[in-house]
């Protein structure tokens, strides 16, 4: 029953094209509701019900390939993230859109609710399929539709050039996976991550893993693949960006999983290189992330900073499972995994809310903004939450996985030998140096762009985005709220879902009471901080009842004229920052000198800009170089008939005399 | 429908539709044409195995690729009209005239078993679209045209010296026709020497059909200049005729000592290929240009697949059907862009989404197709492609071809999608006289759509066939 | 004879390397058709009557009369009476056609076999890598042309080489082969007259 | 509880004790070690002035992070009792919510738009950030000393590892949480509390705009985290299994020697140049860093 609605939806999903344009919005919230009913039911019953996993026949035995669905714990948990996020993200979309009804063609809107749509199908299939062409086929589909929904806003040809950029590189990690897949099946003449098992345990383990690293690894934006990240997201239209980033990108941590899952020996070099790899991403992700001025590149380089994270946590998780230590790889894994769902909701939530600003303000400058709070008070709040979250920080739930990473490290710490010391430690001091640096960007972001006075018109003449827009910011806070005061609920089925993943020994009755324990404390603790903070603010307010309060200008150090040009800006906030990495981040200054002729100094322009070093070295230059030859090579179209013939003469007589010399 | 039935009813139309004064006339004739060939097609299903007039077999490759022609003529006949239905009546009538040459012609070359025969209906086909090609009378298509003829009668006459070398095979054998099967038995005790030289000259000289790399530079300029109707038939069609020659020639001598050889051959033809059209496409100014680099790059992979063997022949002949649909498709849609656009310069072309929405939908799913992403069925033929080269261990061919697929994506999705959304560097302020009406899109459409179903699912009578055509060389 | 006759063409080759006029072309390429013809005569032992009306209806009627004709017409008529030899000049030429003459004795001897005349089959490697360097080294469509009829002849001594197993299919091959040559001259003398060497519009 | 207790009986003399070394140091008799107490009941009896400028943020930064000491002092043992909540990694939580209440500082200063007060929660965010590694590394030396991850079990079984090298790391948790101390509340050499120039400040000029009640808050806070840390101090020197009287005693008096200390460092000791702080951070990851590799070589991972 519940598989012919899904493939109802599917079908019914190219209806999108032939609906009137006013219509289409909500034929496509039907269609995602339903698809989240479906799916959604799976999961919970794969999640909560049953202990063994769900297949639903898709009745494609009359295709080639098996597209029957397989949903085990794992991806179950990625369904409900997919499913939240999309539903959210729809939502979002209903207002955000609408200015673009009068300057869009019904067909671009048909064009992104049927992307969208897809999109949703594609992510959740790819977290149920089994069979490796299947998979491959929704993975590319995924990435194409989103390609779709990144260029919304196509007549620009940067946003153009950009989702391009994005395509390709998700087509070259594609072809990465297929050539993985390819070989393991070549090798046990199975396709897909079945295949991988009986694989990796008689072949080399690391060659294998680094293709699916590379190929899950460019969706994921870990560090020197992230290039397209910074870029798509601020192209996107919010909800698109809050989608992607929230969710989307985390099927490239699907897939690590799965194929870490599946790994058999070299599990210690391999759990390394992931850590090493994740922390690099993590730590330069964030300091990259200080240096932006658009608040959705910012953003989308915090992605790639979470995503460190959750690296952290797979590669610790790895080293775990190469060292049988259990507590590690579960909170290792139980860290990354509950990560992924945290991620996924404080992301969207701030890619919403800079959406919203964007939406009322026309910049995503975050020098242009300031004072913000005062005309858009709820989008301000759903900023700050998502950004205390995002920091990490109690009672809200990123606190709650990076907890248990940090748990994991520490308690492997005793008794380890020296390699595992220093690894751990290393991912400590990483994890701190991200934690302190996510608070200065957080910081930064929301003090310049939402407080303070506004820095220009554009951010004066602002009001509050209409509810539609607010309503999911209301239902993530709930669940970051949810998920750090009763963070049992949810720590325990991620416990539950690495168990099952990679076969350990789960934890006993007592192990588990202490965790419950352990987080039943934190969230009470979070509660007294809460409630805390509840009792101080009334007693302060009756406080200052009995006392006269006045307003006046801010403090100016005598000086009483000041006005909003005189406040900080985020460039001046992320300086004495920027001097320190500078080596790393090669931010440049473009400033015009004063003459010493220059009694009267005329009016000056100051510029500064950040680099991606990665971006440059590794993607830019060698790409530049390797078009610049390949066009080289584009000479021979000269016109002239005679050059025609002699390719052909030159043809035939190498290929003789290749012959001759028998080299071919 | 005899096959002699068949050419002779061909050439009465032919020669009517030269003669005939009046232009409704004419397109009935050809519509009737197009009817019996789809009649003909249809039946020759019942016919796989046969042997008619002693030159023409009906095998399962021909079969389906005449079928596939078939499919692909009615949709130019059918945009053919539109083209030329301002042209005066005798134009109208030559240009249709050579429609139904060209047509008979690869149709002919499909079904035949003699290499001989072949040669000659690919030379017959070579002069038809000449006149095709020529359609248009402006400068351009004088070069195009004069280019096309020059440069295939070359690859012809270097055919030709291949073919007598395999015949210089046959002295003092017991065979004494130039018959496929006749060249397959011979070459078993042939000096490995002749068979090379053979090779090669019959592989480079048919490579003007078959737009493959060295011979590939006219078959850009004919594609570019072509009446776009013509365009689709030509890499729908022609290169079909071209890959048929070489698949026959391939199969033929595959029994022989210089198998590796060939593969090698290919192999480094394909790869060569690719990188022509990676760089080419890069650069590319003009849209029809750049779908003829396409066609190049798809016939690399094509040659790279038959190199390889195992799956990948069943690939190659996979990746020749789909491809005569998408290009024709998508040569069919330039058509209705240049209406609406009035050009087909990258440069002046833009807001197509704006001008044109279903056409402009049809050109970002055909450009999907073409880039082999799924769900396009491409993508399984690549993929098998890929599969064979890792089987083979081809590691070094694995990895440039792969890198060079990326980069033509990059650059057929770059000029496309900026065709489709942005707004033209150079505003030409066309304004449209005719109508285009969204009607027209349909034929792509389905093609398509073909494509994409394809993706999923294969029907097991064209599983067998496909295997079948390529039976001969997994012996 | 026959060895006198071979050699005879390969010095019309070479001197169509320093050609300076195309009516020297012209004139070599009838040459060129009549030795073709005594080859023929010389080489061909029993001579059917149709096998003789096509050798004759190739060789002299096409190659050695129309085919002149109609280049001396063009010539004429498009009135490009020099040879530019752009590309390469004619000594660069010359010396490309001697080093072919020895790859094609060396091919022919490596590919020595009971079968087939070696000296045709030198002589016919000689034309065909000949015809190519001519089209190869000049850059006016005419000098194509003519390197394009050179090819032809080459076609007709390769089949002259493999002697008469299958005569019918190659004989029909070649006429259809000299029926294109006539048919682009036709097409050249027609249309092309005008701008003759502009001809590199589509190009990348 | 006691620890709770001990901490806020502390809190109050913290300050007046700091203050008045001060004094005695520079030749001056001082006001009465009650004196901040008595300036906080002036603080909380003021009307309040509020800069139009500002939103929400400045009036609930100073509440937020009062609580957020609040509820990281829960988590502080004494002696061998263990605090109201111990768990695993409970320093990572106490680290976290002490972070909570900088993040609202520093975004209050930012509210009022001021230019002094965004170079001041810059400094603030940038110097804590900075300061982060060197508290974590020494925890997890303390961790992987002992084998336990929260405060309460480190500090309780930290004296019965019967290692010889124990001063050492009693020595360096003393001397990297003084510092730590320091910088978490802007005290020398990080920064003055007393400069009067608002360029050179980093604490006292975040704090710019608020009065009455809220700067009242804000010294709470800033008083209980002395005393905190304090008591961070006293667990890491004094073992846990000693008489609770003594233990209490010794509360104090190490409470009573960390104030001297630092009025005496006050006193005597310039500040940092700005540019030098970040350097001087450094120095204690560096010298974190150091005693991590001593429990390594101890340990015998390094023979």
């Amino acid at each position: 029953m519940d598989s012919f609605l899904f493939l109802t939806i599917i079908f019914l999903s190219f209806g999108i094209y032939f609906i009137p344009n006013r219509y289409k919005y909500e034929y496509t919230m039907i269609l995602l509701l339903a698809g989240i009913w479906v799916t959604s039911s799976w999961s919970i019953q794969a999640l909560f019900l049953n202990d063994l996993p769900v297949s639903i026949d898709l009745h494609s035995g009359l295709l080639n390939y098996d597209f029957s669905l397989y949903i085990d714990k794992l991806s179950a948990f990625f369904l409900l993230a997919v499913n939240f996020t999309s539903l959210t993200g729809l939502i979002y979309a209903y207002k955000y859109l609408k200015p673009y009804y009068r300057i869009k063609y019904p067909l671009s809107f048909s064009i992104h609710y049927f992307s969208y749509l897809w999109l949703y199908l594609s992510m959740s299939m790819v977290v149920m399929l089994q069979d490796g062409i299947a998979f491959i086929i929704l993975w590319e589909i995924m990435a194409l539709s989103s390609f779709m929904l990144v260029i919304f806003n196509a007549e620009n040809r940067e946003i153009m050039k950009t989702g391009i950029n994005y395509l390709i590189q998700m087509h070259i990690g594609m072809i990465f996976i297929l050539l993985a897949f390819l070989i393991a099946e070549n090798g046990t003449g199975i396709m897909g991550f079945r295949s991988l098992k009986p694989y990796f345990s008689d072949h080399s383990n690391i060659i294998l893993f680094m293709m699916f690293f590379i190929g899950f690894g460019l969706k994921a934006g870990f560090m020197p693949l992230h290039t397209w990240l910074p870029q798509a997201h601020p192209a996107a239209p919010s909800h698109v960006s809050g989608v992607m980033s929230g969710i989307m990108i985390k099927m490239g941590i699907y897939g690590i999983l799965r194929v870490v899952a599946s790994l058999q020996s070299d599990l210690f070099i391999i759990g390394n290189i992931i850590l090493f790899v994740s922390l690099i991403s993590g730590v330069l992700g964030v300091m990259m992330a200080i240096v932006q001025h658009d608040l959705k590149r910012l953003l989308a380089y915090h992605s790639i900073e979470n995503i460190g994270i959750i690296g952290i946590g797979i590669g610790l998780g790895t080293i775990g499972l190469a060292g049988k230590n259990d507590y590690l790889c579960l909170l290792g894994f139980g860290g990354a995994l509950l990560h992924v769902l945290n991620h996924s909701l404080f992301k969207s939530l701030l890619f919403y809310s800079a959406g919203s600003v964007n939406h009322s303000t026309r910049t995503r400058n975050i020098e242009e903004l300031g004072g913000l709070i005062k005309k858009m008070p709820y989008t301000s709040a759903f900023f700050l939450i998502g950004s205390l979250a995002i920091c990490g920080l109690p009672p809200f739930n990123g606190f709650i996985s990076e907890y248990l990473i940090y748990s994991g490290m520490f308690k492997s710490l005793y008794g380890t030998d020296l390699y595992t010391a220093s690894i751990l430690l290393s991912g400590i001091i990483g994890l701190t140096l991200i934690g302190g640096l996510a608070v200065f960007c957080f910081t930064k972001a929301f003090g310049i762009a939402f407080l303070g006075q506004p820095r220009t018109n554009k951010a004066k003449h602002t009001e509050e985005v209409p509810f539609p827009m607010l309503f999911p910011g209301f239902m993530i806070t709930t669940v970051i709220m949810i998920i750090g005061l009763a963070s049992t609920f949810f720590v325990l089925p991620a416990f539950e879902i690495v168990t099952d993943l990679f076969t350990i020994k789960g934890l006993d009755q007592s192990e588990l009471n202490i965790y419950t324990d352990n987080l039943m404390k934190i969230s009470s603790l979070g509660g007294i901080f809460i409630l805390t903070v509840i009792l101080l603010i009334f007693y302060r307010r009756y406080h200052l009842s009995s006392k006269k309060v006045s307003y006046g200008k801010t403090w100016g150090c005598g000086y009483t004229a000041g006005n909003s040009r005189h406040q900080y800006t985020a460039t001046s906030f992320a300086d004495n920052f920027t001097c320190l990495a500078n080596p790393v981040l090669r931010s440049a200054k473009l400033e015009e000198k004063i003459e010493d002729t220059d009694i009267f100094p005329k009016k000056r322009h100051f510029h500064t800009s950040s680099c991606d070093v990665f971006k440059d070295y590794i993607i830019e230059y060698p790409k530049e170089f390797l078009l610049k030859s390949l066009k080289k090579i584009a000479v021979m179209q000269t016109g002239q008939i005679n050059h025609y013939i002699l390719y052909t003469f030159l043809f035939i007589i190498g290929a003789l005399l290749l012959t001759y010399f028998e080299l071919i | 429908m005899d096959l002699n039935v068949f050419f002779s009813v061909s050439a009465v139309l032919t020669s009517i539709i030269l003669f005939s004064g009046n232009k409704y006339a004419t397109k009935i004739y050809v519509i009737l044409y197009g009817l019996i060939h789809a009649v003909f097609s249809v039946l020759s299903w019942t016919k796989i195995g046969k042997t008619e007039l002693t030159y023409f077999t009906f095998d399962s490759l021909a079969v389906l690729f005449l079928t596939i022609l078939s499919l692909v003529v009615s949709a130019v006949i059918y945009h053919g009209f539109i083209y030329v239905s301002k042209d005066e009546t005798r134009k109208y009538n030559i240009y249709h005239a050579s429609l139904l040459i060209l047509v008979t012609c690869i149709s002919g070359a499909y079904l035949s078993n003699n290499l001989a025969a072949l040669w000659i209906f690919a030379e017959s086909a070579t002069l038809a679209v000449a006149g095709l090609i020529y359609h248009d009378r402006t400068k351009m298509s004088l070069e195009a045209t004069w280019k096309y003829i020059f440069l295939s009668s070359v690859g012809i006459a270097i055919a030709f010296i291949g073919i007598l070398f395999i015949s210089m095979t046959m002295e003092g054998t017991i065979y004494n026709d130039l018959s496929f099967s006749s060249i397959s038995a011979a070459a078993y005790s042939a000096k490995p020497l002749y068979l090379k030289i053979a090779f090669l000259f019959i592989f480079v000289g048919f490579g003007t059909k078959m737009e493959i790399f060295p011979m590939h530079t006219v078959g850009i300029d004919a594609n570019s200049v072509a009446p776009s109707p013509v365009g689709a038939l030509i890499s729908a069609g022609l290169v079909n005729m071209g890959f048929i020659t070489l698949f026959r020639i391939y199969g033929a001598l595959s029994g022989s000592e210089i198998f590796g050889w060939m593969n090698n051959i290919l192999i480094l033809v394909g790869l060569l290929s690719l990188l022509m059209a990676a760089g080419y496409m890069l650069k590319a100014k003009h849209l029809k240009r750049m779908l003829a680099y396409s066609t190049l790059e798809n016939m690399g992979l094509v040659s790279i697949a038959l190199g390889v063997g195992g799956k990948g022949y069943y690939a190659a002949v996979l990746l020749l059907i789909l491809h005569s649909f998408i290009k024709s498709g998508l040569f069919i849609q330039m058509n209705l862009l240049y209406r609406k656009l009035g050009t087909n310069k990258l440069d002046e072309c833009g807001r197509y989404l704006k001008i044109f929405p279903p056409g402009a939908l049809v050109l970002i799913i055909g450009t999907i197709c073409i880039m082999a992403i799924p769900p396009s069925g491409l993508f399984l033929t690549e993929m098998m492609i890929f599969q064979a080269l890792i089987e083979d261990q081809k590691w070094f061919v694995l990895i440039v071809s792969a890198f060079l697929i990326c980069c033509i994506i990059y650059a057929l999705t770059i000029r496309i999608m900026h065709v489709v959304f942005s707004p033209p560097r150079v505003d030409l302020n066309f304004i449209e006289e005719e109508k285009v009406s969204p009607l027209e899109t349909v034929s792509q459409i389905v093609f398509f759509a073909i494509v994409i179903i394809l993706c999923f699912y294969q029907p097991v009578f064209l599983n067998d066939m496909i295997r079948q055509s390529v039976a001969v060389l997994l012996k | 004879m026959i060895n006198y006759l071979t050699v005879m063409f390969a010095i019309t080759i070479v001197y169509m390397a320093i050609a300076e006029r195309y009516k020297v072309y012209a004139r070599l390429l009838g040459i060129q058709g009549l030795i073709l013809f005594g080859m023929t005569l010389s080489e061909l032992n029993e001579i059917e009557i149709t096998n003789l009306i096509f050798i004759s209806l190739e060789t002299l009627v096409f190659k050695a009369m129309v085919v002149p004709y109609m280049l001396n017409r063009i010539i004429i008529n498009t009135k490009v009476l020099k040879v530019h030899n752009e590309a390469l000049s004619g000594f660069y030429e010359l010396l490309l056609i001697i080093i072919s003459l020895l790859i094609s004795i060396f091919m022919a001897y490596t590919l020595k076999s009971p079968y087939i005349d070696t000296v045709f089959l030198t002589i016919a490697f000689f034309t065909l890598f000949s015809g190519l360097i001519i089209i190869v080294t000049h850059r006016l469509i005419i000098s194509h042309l003519i390197g394009f009829l050179v090819l032809e002849n080459s076609v007709f001594i390769f089949s002259m080489a493999i002697g008469n197993e299958m005569p019918m299919l190659i004989n029909i091959g070649t006429l259809l082969d000299i029926f294109v040559g006539v048919l682009i001259l036709g097409f050249f003398g027609m249309k092309l007259k005008p701008n003759i060497d502009e001809l590199t519009m589509l190009k990348d | 509880m006691t620890g709770l207790i001990l901490i806020i009986f502390s809190a109050v003399f913290f300050p007046g004790i700091i203050l008045r070394t001060k004094s005695i140091a520079s030749g001056r008799k001082g006001p009465g070690i009650l004196q901040p107490m008595k300036d906080l009941r002036v603080l909380m009896m003021k009307d309040s002035v509020f800069s139009k400028t500002t939103s929400i943020i400045f009036q609930i930064a100073p509440v937020i992070g009062l609580a957020s000491i609040i509820c990281a002092s829960l988590i502080i043992p004494f002696a061998n009792q263990p605090a109201f909540f111990s768990f695993e990694s409970d320093f990572i939580f106490f680290a976290y919510i002490l972070a909570v209440g900088k993040f609202f500082m520093i975004i209050s200063a930012l509210d009022t738009g001021s230019g002094f007060e965004g170079m001041g929660a810059n400094r603030e965010a940038f110097f804590s950030m900075l300061a982060e590694p060197a508290f974590f590394i020494f925890l997890a030396t303390l961790a992987m000393l002992t084998g336990y991850t929260s405060f309460s079990d480190i500090f309780t079984k930290f004296y019965i590892t019967d290692s010889d090298f124990i001063m050492i790391f009693s020595l360096i948790g003393v001397y990297l949480f003084i510092q730590i101390a320091m910088i978490e509340n802007s005290r020398f050499p990080i920064d003055d509390p007393k400069t009067h120039l608002e360029l050179t400040m980093i604490h006292e000029v975040i704090i710019l705009d608020n009065c009455g009640f809220d700067k009242a808050l804000i010294h709470i806070a800033s008083y209980l985290k002395f005393a905190v840390y304090g008591s961070l101090i006293y667990n890491i020197s004094v073992p846990a299994g000693w008489n609770i009287f003594l233990q209490t005693g010794l509360f104090l008096f190490i409470q009573f020697f960390f104030a001297v200390i630092i009025g005496f460092l006050e006193s005597f000791r310039a500040r940092n140049k700005m540019i030098k702080n970040s350097y001087f951070i450094l120095t204690l990851t560096a010298i974190s860093f150091i005693a991590f590799v001593i429990i390594i070589i101890i340990t015998g991972k390094i023979a």
